[in-house]
């Protein structure tokens, strides 16, 4: 907590428009006054002044938000103590030390601090603090009794696996890096924080393994963050674009999970999380290309299902990018290449059809595009209707009134659900789908090629946070390859965490760790 | 160390792009055709030969560690001369790469997409290598990296796909060419593509432990020899005497027959093939044209050399003859010599002079 | 940052060639003209090229297509799938084109199943409708190469049987063969292949129509260099199949001792060789054939359970199959045609002799003399091993 | 078609010349200006197509004549 209040100096010594905050004043009423006018007279703003040890004369105050607070603790461990009689406040003197005696013996709050400069109060009272004023001390108590309302833990939607934990994060912070603590008891897992967004003040944690992370990285990104100079920070994704490699390019080069398990697993691997308070997504970073294709799940199915899935995934990947590309490029130009039977079939079937291959391709892909946007966007209930009256109802009508062949319909549709396979790229794969298609309607199997080739170079001159985001295909690591990229090694398996990322600590458990039956003539202990 | 190129590759990086390298055109035409059904001993021979070439070449790289050619043609020879040499050396480069732009186009406009204008595929390609040069070194080997072990599996595939239609009595007779002509046409097999690996000399001094340049080489050589040679095994064993019709017999090959079961044909994976290898070949040649021309006008940025290259690289394409059998007769005659001229002489007479004069001297300028 | 600059520069500039330039290749598929049969004939006057090519309807029957197609027949009758185009030309490639005049589409040829060539054609020379077909890229080297005793065109024209595609169900057809290797299947390549070397002789089906007008394929054509010199018949045609080693399975009947009746023999595998040995440019050629069969059916009573038997009955295979070779060699003296490639051995055995041997192989060929050894075993005897008696 | 030339190569300028001169590379800037003259020259040739020599033949020819003998 100390670092925290040290990082908020800090910030806020950033500020210049606060940095001339005066010391509080003496005299009690003038304080008050002060933080009214400084706070406008907020509505939820409340003062509630009393008396010390039950004297007439109200020598003291509580300021804090209603809403942020927790009331009841607000009454029960700092109004009640003061307040009563038996409180031997008044034959201590006035000033500092009589404060000092409160916060050593009257408060039964755990997390409290001292504060004499008047903007630091306003801050405590706006994040969620108690300040406690008390006449005749340039000092003030900011008593932390957090109380708002929060979202409870449960399975995010995004995200949602077969087996594993079914927790995800929150929206507050400290619930999320709590979530995080229990999976991590490792005394080296390290949380950072910073505060971003001069208005905002949102909460921006940086969290890693100490010895297993690069230090250089964690350096890296905390400059980054300093260098965010933004009034608001709203989601992770604002972080994102605000310290990302490429920003230019339609890759994501940093990572985001709403699960606490993958944040810890890819922690274990070397990598740091980014947390940020108020949204769900924690970021992680450095990130791979690899980790597109890359589930919860793979992990908790068996090693030779697991690996099976993911070569579902690279080949739904390249269904979802090169499928209609493919269909144009076969039906417009490479006729030789079909078997005879499904070249009569895709004729008999586009015959009489009044738009070319790639028109009918891109249009189909729009409306599907859209369709899909309107089932998001309105209420459930009818989104599902909306979606299903576009699919089979568009669908087939275009077919049948021979708008547009079956097989372009096929085509597409096996497309997007290929697409949605796997989400965390989903964006990509539409803009290189969208080109692709145009360059095979153009070239044919060329343009395929030439497209696919631009996007290599593109992804092998991408960098994430100093890491090749090919790696490990290219620069190649055979053991990062074949531990969990060609195959999901099983467990006992995969030695060393990636070399790309975590270089300076590779080894994450003894090099043959296969378990088994002890073999006889060998106890439990000695294996 | 040069400032224009600040990229290091591993010596694995460097075997992996030179098999791409030398897959460039190969894959398509592999060498030593006019040797018949001898023609994967020519391939050998060539490379045997290359592989003597590429001794000398890494010898000299070795005795230079951290200068590509230029730099040491401009240490070895007086600064005005080396210049020249450079020049010339720069200028057989760059002639290389338009080869592999014509003999691309070719390619397409004969087999694939017949009515299409040529220009397009030049363009095209050369805009591809032209963003993989501008990104530098490392780029162009991660590419290689991913693409190569591609075409190898597909090489692979196919010419397992093919064993059960090798009649093995196509490779009967053999030796039936006299000796010295089959050395001849090895050598056309070492010149093109084996020897080619002499522009790894601008590559070299990236490497991250120049010394064992040598070792990488002969590897990369070898290697490249194999994977054509399993081409060259596909093209004799299946199409027999009818080779000689064909312009592109690996292509035939493939058109031969039908993938089983899903009854389809696949003569595009050669095409495709062919792109990728074809990329990375053109762009190493590029590339090491860009870089070299950078130093010899000692430039701050290769940026600026991009563009005007690759404009002239699709004219000098377009120009460089006026038919495909020109292309062929070039190959065959005159580049035996042409060719030797760079792999061989130059390097060779560098060395000596170096060797002479006692190159390079203790206080390393660089 | 400067370099996505260049990758939507770039981007840019490709785009702005692709528009500026217009796409060429591109082909919808409904303009294509999907040729599945083609047949070459003398013209009228011998120097024009008949070419008769069949062209597939996309027919609404299949696919699920829409209703928008225009099929010329009427409804009343099964519509015929394919459309027959015909057209002159001075050269092959001329009439190919031609045939655009005369035809809404443009052929498209790399789906051509057949290729037939009419008599009279044949025997002035087939290289120059071959010659197109192996420059021209679109042309498959694996559609299969026939010679028709008529007009190619009449087998062109003629109707399938199961209404399917006429060309594919010939090809159905051609390699139904293997059933009994009584007609060989050569591809386009094959024909050039033997053509390249010039002592070979190139073979290609004999396809005819028969008196009910049916097609049916019959025996083997065979060429010396381009043009076509004669036909063998089915018996022949194994014989050399024999040879060259292309028997896949089949049936031999021999007569069974004592005249027991016939027995018939299915041909499990089947290997041929052909040694060639030279001493003082004087020809040795060896042929080696290996039969592998097992007894199919038996009419009579003779027992099969009795290793003799069987013994006996593999000699008799041995001889009805050197019988086969020989009538085929013979045939092939008489012609003058290397149809076993017997050159191309000695050309693989010694080069250097060879040099000597090639032009002179038409006389050395028909009095060339060949050692023949033909190794049979019956491995099998099927289900039961007596035969079915009352007894 | 002299117009779209003359548009790509512009464009194409574009592209490089505002660094160079920002950056004051006046080297790179005359190396690179010489080249995109001969290559607009060139192209602007072939646009007219003027018979430009086959360089590769002719350095074959060269070679032929001297090594080879031929005429």
């Amino acid at each position: 907590m100390k670092r925290e209040i040290a990082k908020v100096k800090m910030e806020f010594a950033k500020e210049e428009f606060i940095t001339k905050g005066k010391d509080l004043a003496l005299n009690l009423t003038a304080n008050l006054d002060s933080i009214q006018s400084e706070l406008n007279n907020s509505s939820d703003l409340i003062i509630r002044r009393f008396g010390l040890g039950g004297s007439r004369q109200d020598q003291g105050a509580v300021v804090f938000i209603d809403g942020l607070v927790d009331k009841k603790e607000v009454e029960w461990s700092i109004l009640r103590p003061l307040m009563l009689k038996e409180a031997p406040i008044s034959d201590k003197p006035e000033g500092e030390d009589r404060l000092e005696y409160i916060e050593l013996s009257l408060i039964t709050v755990g997390e409290i601090s001292r504060e004499h400069q008047f903007n630091r109060i306003i801050a405590a009272v706006l994040s969620g603090k108690t300040a406690l004023l008390i006449d005749g001390s340039g000092e003030a108590l900011a008593i932390a009794t957090p109380g708002w309302e929060k979202r409870s833990v449960n399975q995010p939607d995004s995200e949602v696996i077969v087996k594993g934990p079914r927790e995800g994060f929150i929206e507050t912070l400290r619930t999320n890096t709590a979530l995080l603590r229990r999976k991590l008891g490792d005394p080296g897992l390290t949380l950072e924080a910073l505060q971003v967004g001069t208005r905002t003040k949102t909460e921006v944690c940086i969290a890693y393994l100490k010895d297993i992370a690069d230090p250089k990285l964690i350096k890296e990104i905390k400059q980054r963050i300093n260098r965010i100079n933004t009034d608001g920070i709203l989601s992770a994704e604002t972080v994102e674009e605000l310290i990302e490699d490429a920003p230019l390019s339609f890759f994501a080069t940093m990572g985001y999970t709403e699960r606490p398990d993958v944040v810890s697993a890819k922690l274990l691997e070397g990598r740091a999380a980014i947390f940020v308070d108020g949204t769900p997504v924690v970021l992680t970073a450095p990130f791979l290309f690899i980790e597109n294709f890359q589930s919860p799940d793979d992990y908790t199915y068996k090693t030779y299902y697991g690996s099976m899935i993911r070569w579902f995934r690279y080949t739904a990947f390249g269904i979802s990018i090169l499928l209609p590309a493919i269909y144009v490029a076969l039906t417009a130009f490479h006729q030789e290449l079909l078997p005879t039977q499904l070249l009569i079939t895709m004729a008999a079937a586009t015959e009489g059809v009044p738009f070319p291959g790639v028109v009918e391709v891109l249009g189909l892909g729009v409306i599907f595009e859209i369709i899909r946007e309107a089932g998001i966007r309105i209420p459930r209930p009818i989104g599902q209707t909306v979606s299903i009256v576009g699919a089979l109802v568009i669908g087939e009508a275009t077919v049948t009134a021979g708008l547009v062949g079956a097989p372009v319909v096929i085509v597409v549709a096996l497309t997007a659900i290929s697409s949605f396979v796997t989400p965390s790229i989903v964006q990509e794969s539409k803009i290189i789908r969208l080109g692709i298609t145009i360059l095979a309607g153009f070239l044919g199997a060329f343009g395929i090629t030439i497209g696919l080739l631009a996007i290599l170079i593109h992804l092998a001159s991408l960098r994430s946070f100093g890491v090749p985001l090919l790696s490990p295909m290219a620069p190649m690591h055979l053991r990062s390859l074949t531990q969990d990229v060609l195959i999901r090694a099983p467990w006992w398996m995969m030695f060393t965490r990636p070399k790309a990322i975590a270089d300076q600590n590779r080894t994450r458990q003894k090099f043959y760790s296969r378990p088994g039956p002890p073999e006889e003539g060998e106890s439990e202990e000695n294996r | 160390m040069s400032y224009l190129e600040q990229g290091k590759i591993s010596g694995s990086q460097l075997v992996i792009l030179m098999v791409g390298f030398l897959l460039g055109s190969s894959v398509v035409i592999f060498p030593g055709q006019a040797a018949r059904q001898d023609a994967w001993i020519a391939i050998i021979i060539g490379a045997v030969e290359g592989g003597i070439f590429a001794l000398i070449f890494t010898t000299l790289a070795r005795r230079f560690p951290g200068k590509t050619m230029v730099e040491i043609l401009e240490t070895v020879f007086s600064p005005y001369l080396g210049k020249l040499i450079a020049v010339i050396f720069v200028w057989y480069a760059f002639h290389d790469g338009s080869f592999v732009i014509r003999n691309f186009t070719d390619f397409f406009t004969t087999t694939v997409m017949i009515e299409t204008p040529n220009i397009v595929f030049a363009v095209l390609l050369t805009i591809v290598a032209a963003l993989a040069v501008g990104n530098g070194l490392e780029v162009i080997t991660r590419c290689s990296l991913v693409l190569v072990p591609l075409t190898v599996l597909f090489l692979l595939v196919t010419f397992l796909a093919q064993l059960s239609q090798v009649e093995w009595t196509n490779f009967l007779p053999v030796f039936e060419i006299p000796v010295w002509q089959l050395l001849k046409i090895s050598h056309s097999a070492a010149v093109f593509p084996f020897g080619e690996t002499v522009f790894f000399l601008m590559v070299f001094p990236f490497l991250n432990r120049t010394k064992e340049c040598r070792r990488k080489t002969v590897i990369g050589v070898l290697l490249g020899a194999l994977l054509i040679n399993i081409i060259a095994w596909g093209g004799i064993g299946v199409l027999g005497p009818t080779r000689a019709l064909f312009t592109y017999p690996a292509y035939e090959v493939v058109k031969m027959f039908n993938l089983p079961f899903i009854n389809t044909r696949f003569e595009i994976i050669v095409v495709i093939n062919f792109l990728t290898m074809g990329f990375l070949k053109l762009a190493v040649l590029y590339y090491v044209t860009v870089l070299g021309l950078g130093q010899i006008f000692h430039l701050r940025s290769l940026r600026p050399l991009i563009i005007p290259i690759g404009i002239l690289m699709i004219i000098l394409s377009i120009i460089n003859f006026s038919g495909i059998t020109e292309n062929f007769e070039f190959n065959t005659t005159s580049n035996l010599i042409y060719s030797t001229f760079f792999q061989l002489v130059i390097p060779l007479i560098t060395l000596i002079v170096a060797m002479f004069r006692r190159l390079p001297r203790r206080e390393r300028g660089c | 940052m400067k370099l996505q600059n260049r990758l939507t520069f770039s981007i840019l500039i490709i785009a702005m060639t692709l528009i500026g330039s217009g796409c060429w290749s591109y082909r919808e598929l409904e303009t294509l003209g999907i040729v599945s049969g083609a047949g070459f004939d003398l013209g009228k006057d011998p120097e024009q090229v008949l070419l008769t090519v069949q062209v597939i309807k996309a027919s609404k029957g299949k696919g699920g297509g829409n209703g928008s197609l225009g099929d010329g027949q009427g409804q009343g009758s099964r519509p015929q799938p394919v459309a027959i185009v015909e057209s002159n030309g001075a050269t092959a490639f001329e009439a190919v084109r031609n045939a655009v005049s005369k035809f809404s589409r443009r052929l498209y040829w790399p789906h051509n199943q057949i290729l037939i060539v009419g008599k009279e054609a044949a025997e002035n020379g087939v290289k120059n409708y071959l010659n197109f077909g192996i420059r021209q890229t679109e042309l498959r080297p694996t559609a299969w190469i026939m010679i028709s005793p008529g007009k190619a065109g009449d087998l062109i024209r003629a109707p399938g049987e199961m209404g399917q595609i006429p060309a594919m169900e010939i090809k159905d057809m051609l390699q139904a063969q293997s059933a009994t290797s009584e007609i060989g299947s050569f591809t386009f390549y094959d024909f050039i292949e033997r053509l390249m070397s010039k002592t070979t002789a190139p073979l290609a089906t004999q396809i005819r129509l028969n008196k009910e007008g049916e097609v049916e394929l019959a025996g083997t054509a065979i060429f010396k260099g381009e043009k076509l010199v004669g036909f063998i018949g089915k018996k022949e045609t194994r014989g050399l199949l024999w040879v060259i080693g292309k028997i896949k399975s089949g049936v031999v009947i021999v007569k069974a001792p004592a005249n027991k009746g016939k027995v018939s023999l299915g041909i499990i595998h089947a290997a041929g060789k052909i040694q060639a040995e030279t001493k003082n440019d004087s020809v040795k050629i060896t042929v080696k054939v290996n039969v592998q069969s097992g007894l199919g059916e038996q009419t009579g009573d003779l027992d099969t359970s009795k290793p003799e038997v069987i013994k006996s009955l593999a000699r008799r295979e041995a001889t009805v199959i050197r019988n086969e070779i020989n009538a085929a060699f013979k045939k092939a003296q008489e012609l003058n045609a290397d149809i076993f490639g017997f050159g191309e051995a000695v050309h693989r055995a010694d080069f250097k002799a060879w040099k000597k041997l090639e032009p002179r192989w038409d006389e050395i060929f028909p009095k060339l003399k060949v050692k023949l050894i033909v190794k049979t075993n019956i491995s099998l005897n099927g289900l039961i091993n007596k035969p079915i008696s009352q007894k | 078609m002299l117009i779209i030339i003359l548009l790509v190569f512009i464009t194409l300028a574009l592209f490089d010349l505002p660094g160079l001169i920002r950056k004051k590379y006046w080297r790179e800037l005359a190396v690179y200006s010489g080249l995109m003259l001969v290559a607009l020259v060139l192209s602007v040739l072939m646009l007219l197509n003027v018979q430009l020599p086959a360089v590769t033949t002719e350095i074959g020819n060269f070679i032929e004549r001297v090594f080879f003998k031929k005429p």
